[in-house]
């Protein structure tokens, strides 16, 4: 092809930083602005294909700009595992960035041009980080991917929105600097690197007693991962516009999150190593209880981006779980799931924004009888929800089978009845707005606008769905090849 | 290790010139009026000068101008220029202190330590710029 | 001997004038007691053989330091505020305990010094014999200590004169500057907020 | 006690016999105690003597501020340019003996030089000092206070 | 005089250039010449500096006799990696600092004083300078004395816009005075049981002698004395109301490098004059230096995050930052005199440029720099703001920044020594660290109700120039620390020996 692996990491990485640097200057009329972003993430997205190529093939395109101290590079290098996340990233910004035009101009936000320009910020940030060379840059790039993300959370600037992102920014700054960038410092220094190896880099120079420790001021570091009790931030979030919500908050900065934390188990700690010494035998239950905790809350909330947030909450444990299992296998499905349920959630939030700009409706209640009048929207919806609980045949189904399978190796039977029991309670949270939606009788009369750039991103992304049940191929490849390296 | 009795004979200038160092350094510490914080530290360093010299001093020793005849023991020269030395540093910094004081007064009709340093921020402005401020704080509210 | 007891009479005397100014409360008193123990202590470096420095002391010390402090009386309360017993108290203990416990320091470290006037103590052995040698034979000038001052250690005495210089520069500022007044400050004040209009 | 003609002729007379024995304290410093701090304190003390019988104006007219400040400067930078030429006469700085080609000789002129340096400094400073100290007019600085009551208690 | 004499007396030069402009520029009324000789003087002093900075950057390490007199005899400049490094960071910092006085100086005092006050300014870096440079345990004493009154002259100069200067300076001047008697007399010890004042022979004498309390009794005294010098807590007092009620410029180029020789100089006394005797320093530097380093940057960083006015905040957390350089030498393995060194320089730019961006918001505002008065001023002094941010990302040692370097490399000694206790301290005192910048940012950025205060005049270049040069020196060597680092490690290497 026409593209050299190193040009397409660089052009994955910057495609997104030019277009938000444009993005000011094509302000003068909104259509170029509006489709700046989508062009950006059709090109992010074929670099980032090109790159995902190169590693199935057995490559790991690297770029490195300067050495700030023995071991730290700055620099990019693509691991397997980075290239599922940064297909992930770049794949869903294309149908983020038309949607988010659809819903900007539905509900006559302002600081449109301002949303534009942070949101591919953001993207920027999410790509860096699952390309990045090494943990330091990762880390760099997690800062940079909150505080490009925190004018998104307050873009209302109402107080309410002020103040979520007050708690936003403590919670994800505060972890980060507190913990994460302690434990990266003494990775470094007890092993003088912090580059990411297949099989890990800390066998035989960190002691067993200390791995729980160093691994629990990782999990409670990466406060992206939100694993309780630093979930709050989630829910807080949700006062941004919905478009943030689908692709910040379902993908790119809870996976970021949950993404380091795997690239940690994997490339730092490595999973043999984790399994020898049991260091994260305590994150198995700490992601347990998340688990089920938050699906508890899934099912009081009412307001339907409350819910999603919180069933967010509970399917980003699955991924920690996945890696804290430490097996291949659990490995692998973390992996994919990271895939499936981005696309599964990003769908649920696209149908949810919505219906918010169609019939101006938040709640769950409100929803009854309201089916028939969005029939696409709740299809496209209850597709997602089935991507989410894991039934084919949707693609979230394989991720789960993947994770059980590798709970069983492990012999760790509570997991497997813990996520049975979440399953059962996602059907419920999940498929409960679809079944009040075309079963019960209207509560209250809405009048629907049609705004076709809100609708046609979730059927696309429910497709996707489907589409990743039959060709999962290529993402299993890529994961296996993570984990045997 | 030392006998008392030598102790005395030998080293009785060094305890006498200590306790006048440790005076000055009391009155500098203790005492609350600005001038007379200036005056024990004169004493205080001028004790130290003593210190200096007194090492300096060779017994059966003479001033260190040398004297035609070859016999002669001198006493040692050059703690006596350190300290020449030391006495100019020490007025120098006594008067930058004086002028201090009498600015400090001239400021705040005050030349106590617990007086001066319990003044108010605002109050502490001169009228300008408080004035300056009070018209921001118009401007403002 | 004769030496170590008028050292002895002088030293006793300048406890007693420290006492004194420790005591006194009226500002002048302090100030002409603190000249004469810069005077006694000059008398006392006559009998420790430091004429330059006695004589300097007696000029400097004695002389500018005192008239310096008499001006600024001048200007001053001539008594200073007497402290509630409580503050007093507690300014003295606090002062007193680091007093002697530096002091406790001082003297444990002084009974080893070489005794006084030892000619083998080493200040006498290692550096000065050069400067005594030297001096007249090599720069034909009797006064070491001036050979030492202005040569040998002539650094030391530029950094002195440029201390001196500061000292002066700084009073010219603080006292006789034209530290902006009212007048001028008003002006400019009102000439930023022209310039801002 | 500027019209009393007793001290008036005393210090008409006395003025020039202080400086000429500060001068001999000056350059008589290599055989005698002295040097430039002494002497220079002595000759300040003429001046000093001067404006206190004939009052700060007469002084300042013998003696003007520029005048002081220049001096003042003139010792340091005396001082510190027999560093410079020795520096660049090929020695390091402060280095005499590269004054004059015979070394003792160049340290007798170097030592001489600095000396007189001080004695100048040290006269303009302490004339500079007894002006600024008697001089004082503390209503130039008073506006700084303001005159609320909460700081104008204490001493005075 | 011909560029190898100059070459040749660079030592001499990076001190005497500037004392000898100052009387210079005290004799000049005119505000812009006295600053153009500013300039000039610091300017000879920044490359002089650097030149020998390239001298020794080969390991080299010579000795420069004033006057020719061979020492101990007479008084000798060392330049070594650690004086040559320590004086080009200073070097570097007061002549930025005085680039940003053109304006700022000037609007804060008389401009008729303005050319003593150039003077005093340039006595004090020439003063520092010495100070660094000089092998004679007394000349020290007098390059203290003339760097305390120079500076002392600086900080009364705030009184035309905050009386309590006069009082800042006061304090100051007695404190200070008292310090430097305390090293006095504890040379004077030394010096009555060796005989010698010369550093390097000192070192040689030294462990010979049998008067064990007398060298103990003589180290603590003169160690006291420089700690009030370095503003190591507690005897950091005098700080704080010095920094913040100085004019701007004199606050930023103090808290560049006031207390930076002084922490050399500490550095020099534990690690080369005193090295004869580890015992004695070890016990110093574990029972005294490193607790007194923890408590001030703890206390440092507490009184910050309480603290009001922007310049005595960034005053406490300079009293914290001097913590960790004081506990970095406190390790005494040359990994920690390495990170000392490092932090030295890269704290040097750090707090340079807040408080330069300061001086920017006081002469915008006119009135002193409260942290309510601040409100807005991000979006109305973008640029400066700018910089002023990226400094403080700085001191809280984000990475890509300088600040992160120096954690680094601390972080990095302490485990190495398995001081692990104190290691998370000082990252638990580095979160805190957010606090308070975190504080000054929100109010940066924030709306004020009402409408804006009136600004005095837009931003200039003339003021936010040296500001960014600072700001971007952050990011260099965040990025590219090598030079530094390898400097610092030299450094180390020349004072202790051993590999970093």
């Amino acid at each position: 092809m026409f593209m050299s692996p190193e040009t397409a990491l660089l052009t994955g990485i910057f495609a997104p930083l030019v277009v938000a640097l444009l993005t000011p200057f094509l302000a003068v009329r909104n259509n170029w602005r509006d489709v700046a972003g989508p062009i950006g993430g059709v090109i992010t997205f074929i670099a980032a294909l090109h790159v995902a190529n190169d590693v199935l093939a057995g490559g790991t395109p690297s770029w490195t700009a300067a050495e700030i101290a023995p071991g730290i590079e700055l620099g990019f290098s693509v691991t397997a595992l980075g290239a599922i996340f940064g297909l992930v990233a770049s794949g869903l910004w294309v149908l983020a960035a038309i949607y988010s035009v659809g819903y900007m101009r539905g509900n006559h936000e302002k600081h449109q041009t301002r949303f534009a320009a942070f949101y591919a910020v953001a993207v920027h940030a999410a790509m860096a980080i699952a390309w990045s060379g090494n943990l330091l840059v990762l880390f760099i790039f997690y800062e940079i991917l909150t505080f490009s993300t925190f004018p998104l959370v307050a873009h209302k600037e109402s107080k309410a929105a002020r103040d979520a992102g007050r708690l936003y920014l403590s919670i994800l700054v505060g972890t980060s600097v507190v913990l994460l960038l302690p434990a990266v410092i003494y990775v470094w220094v007890m092993t003088g690197r912090l580059d990411f190896i297949p099989g890990g880099i800390l066998a035989g120079t960190i002691s067993p007693e200390v791995a729980p420790w160093l691994l629990a001021a990782f999990a409670f570091g990466v406060g992206k991962a939100a694993i309780m009790p630093l979930h709050r931030w989630l829910p807080a979030a949700m006062v941004a516009p919905t478009p943030v919500s689908a692709l910040l908050h379902a993908v790119a900065v809870v996976k970021a999150g949950v993404f380091t934390l795997l690239m940690v188990a994997v490339y730092i700690f490595g999973i043999d190593y984790l399994a020898d010494t049991g260091a994260s035998v305590w994150l198995v239950w700490a992601t347990c209880f998340t688990i089920l905790a938050s699906s508890c809350v899934a099912i009081t909330k009412d307001d339907l981006k409350a819910r999603l947030a919180y069933s967010t909450i509970s399917q980003l444990s699955y991924v920690v779980l996945g890696a804290a299992i430490a097996t291949k296998m659990a490995a692998e499905g973390a992996a994919v799931h990271i895939v499936m349920h981005a696309v599964g959630k990003i769908t649920l939030f696209f149908v949810a924004g919505a219906i918010y700009v169609q019939a101006h409706i938040t709640k769950i209640s409100q929803l009854d009888g309201q089916g028939p009048e969005m029939k696409l929207v709740f299809a496209a919806f209850f597709i997602g929800a089935f991507s989410i609980i894991g039934i084919p045949p949707a693609g979230g189904s394989w991720s789960k089978f993947m994770l059980m399978v590798g709970a069983a190796d492990a012999g760790m039977v509570m997991v497997l009845i813990v996520l049975g029991i979440s399953s059962l309670m996602n059907i419920y949270y999940l498929l409960d707005p679809v079944a009040r939606a075309f079963f019960k009788p209207k509560v209250k009369e809405v009048k629907i606008t049609w705004h076709p750039l809100t609708v046609w991103p979730p059927v696309a992304t429910a497709v996707l769905c489907i589409a990743l049940f039959f060709f999962a191929d290529p993402i299993v490849g890529l994961a296996q090849a993570m984990v045997t390296g | 290790m030392i006998d008392p009795v030598s102790i005395i004979t030998d080293s009785w200038n060094y305890l006498i010139v200590i306790c006048l160092m440790m005076g000055g350094l009391f009155i500098v510490i203790s005492q609350n009026n600005l001038v007379k914080k200036l005056v024990g530290l004169a004493i205080f360093q001028t004790s130290v000068f003593l210190f200096y010299i007194t090492v300096g001093k060779m017994a059966g020793g003479t001033a260190p101008i040398l004297l035609d005849s070859a016999d002669v023991a001198y006493s040692n020269p050059l703690p006596h220029v350190l300290i020449l030395t030391a006495i100019v540093v020490g007025v120098a910094t006594t008067a930058l202190g004086l002028a201090l004081v009498l600015r400090i007064h001239a400021a705040f009709g005050s030349i106590e330590d617990d007086e001066v340093l319990t003044i108010k921020a605002e109050a502490a402005l001169p009228r300008v710029t408080r004035a300056a401020s009070e018209t921001d704080s118009e401007a403002r509210s | 001997m004769s030496v170590f007891v008028t050292n002895l009479l002088l030293l006793l005397f300048l406890v007693f004038l420290l006492v004194l100014v420790i005591m006194t409360r009226r500002l002048f008193a302090v100030v002409v007691l603190a000249g004469a123990y810069s005077l006694v202590s000059a008398a006392m470096f006559v009998n420790l053989d430091a004429v330059d420095v006695a004589f300097t002391e007696a000029a400097v010390g004695a002389g500018i330091s005192t008239v310096l402090f008499l001006a600024t009386m001048a200007y001053l309360p001539g008594r200073e505020k007497v402290l509630p017993p409580s503050g007093r108290i507690g300014n003295a203990m606090a002062a007193g305990i680091i007093c002697v416990f530096a002091g406790a320091l001082l003297v444990a470290a002084a009974v080893e010094l070489p005794a006084v006037g030892d000619p083998n103590a080493p200040a006498h052995v290692h550096v000065a014999p050069r400067y005594l040698a030297e001096s007249d034979s090599f720069l034909h000038i009797p006064n070491v200590v001036t050979t030492v001052l202005a040569s040998y250690r002539g650094f030391d005495t530029l950094g002195e004169t440029v201390v001196v210089f500061t000292a002066g520069l700084g009073v010219l500022v603080l006292l006789s500057g034209f530290t902006r007044t009212r007048r001028a400050a008003q002006d400019r004040a009102g000439v930023k907020e022209d310039s801002d209009a | 006690m500027r019209d009393n003609p007793v001290l008036r002729t005393c210090a008409k007379i006395l003025f020039a016999p202080i400086i000429v024995f500060g001068l001999y304290v000056q350059f008589h410093g290599d055989y005698s105690p002295g040097g430039g701090f002494q002497a220079g304190v002595i000759i300040a003390a003429a001046f000093i003597l001067h404006a206190l019988i004939f009052g700060l104006e007469a002084g300042r007219r013998l003696v003007p501020q520029w005048l002081n400040l220049a001096l003042l400067a003139a010792g340091v930078l005396l001082y510190g340019g027999v560093g410079v030429a020795g520096m660049s006469m090929g020695g390091l700085y402060l280095d005499y003996n590269v004054l004059l080609p015979d070394p003792s000789a160049g340290q007798h002129v170097g030592i001489i030089l600095v000396e007189f340096g001080v004695g100048l400094t040290v006269t303009a400073v302490m004339l500079a000092l007894f002006h600024a100290f008697a001089g004082f007019n503390p209503e130039r600085f008073g506006d700084e206070t303001s005159d609320e009551a909460d700081h104008s208690r204490g001493g005075s | 005089m011909s560029l190898a004499a100059i070459i040749a007396n660079l030592p001499a030069l990076v001190v005497v250039v500037p004392l000898l402009l100052a009387p210079v520029a005290a004799l000049i009324p005119v505000s812009g010449a006295a600053w153009v000789i500013a300039v000039i003087g610091t300017g000879g002093a920044l490359i002089s500096a650097w030149l020998l900075q390239g001298a020794v950057t080969g390991g080299v390490s010579f000795s420069y006799h004033l006057g020719s007199w061979p020492p101990p005899w007479g008084i000798e400049f060392v330049v070594d990696a650690a004086s040559a490094l320590t004086v080009l960071i200073m070097a570097a910092l007061s002549f930025v600092a005085t680039l940003f006085a053109r304006r700022a100086l000037p609007a804060e005092i008389n401009e008729r004083d303005a050319g003593k006050a150039y003077s005093a300014w340039l006595l004090a870096s020439g003063g520092l300078a010495g100070l660094v440079m000089t092998g004679d345990a007394f000349n020290l004493f007098v390059f203290l004395e003339i760097s305390a009154l120079s500076s002392i002259i600086l900080i009364a100069l705030g009184a035309g816009t905050d009386r309590r200067a006069l009082v800042a300076a006061y304090n100051y001047l007695i404190i200070g005075a008292v310090g430097a008697t305390f090293y006095v007399i504890g040379v004077g010890f030394i010096y009555a049981v060796t005989g010698t004042l010369n550093m390097a022979d000192l070192a040689e004498r030294i462990p010979q002698v049998q008067q064990d309390t007398v060298i103990i009794v003589g180290f603590g005294f003169m160690v006291a004395g420089i700690l009030v010098k370095a503003a190591v807590f507690p005897v950091h007092i005098w700080l704080p109301a010095a920094y913040a009620f100085a004019p701007s410029a004199v606050s930023a180029m103090l808290a560049a490098i006031a207390t930076k020789a002084a922490l050399y100089i500490l550095a020099r006394i534990l690690f080369t004059v005193f090295a004869g005797v580890p015992d004695v320093t070890a016990l110093a530097l574990e029972w005294v230096l490193v607790p007194l380093a923890i408590a001030g940057i703890f206390t440092g960083t507490i009184l910050a995050i309480y603290e009001n006015d922007i310049k005595k905040l960034l005053a406490f957390s300079s009293v914290a930052q001097i913590g960790y350089i004081a506990l970095a030498f406190g390790i005494a393995s040359s990994a920690g005199i390495a990170a000392g060194f490092i932090h030295i320089g890269n704290h040097a730019i750090i707090k340079g440029g807040m408080f330069l961006a300061v001086g920017g918001y006081f002469l915008a505002l006119r009135s002193r720099v409260s942290l309510s008065a601040m409100t807005g001023l991000g979006r109305r002094m973008p640029i400066t703001t700018t910089g002023f941010l990226i400094c403080g990302l700085s001191l809280i040692g984000l990475p890509l920044t300088a600040g992160f370097i120096s954690k680094l490399y601390l972080v990095r000694a302490l485990i190495a020594e398995d001081m692990i206790l104190v290691m998370i301290l000082v990252l638990v005192s580095s979160a805190l660290s957010v606090a308070y910048l975190w504080k000054i940012v929100e109010i940066l950025w924030q709306r004020p109700e009402g409408d804006d205060v009136p600004l005095h005049g837009d931003e200039t270049p003339a003021l936010y120039l040296p500001l960014w040069i600072l700001a971007i020196a952050n990011l260099w060597l965040g990025v590219a620390p090598a030079p530094l680092v390898d400097a610092a490690n030299r450094a180390a290497m020349h004072l202790v020996g051993g590999i970093s």
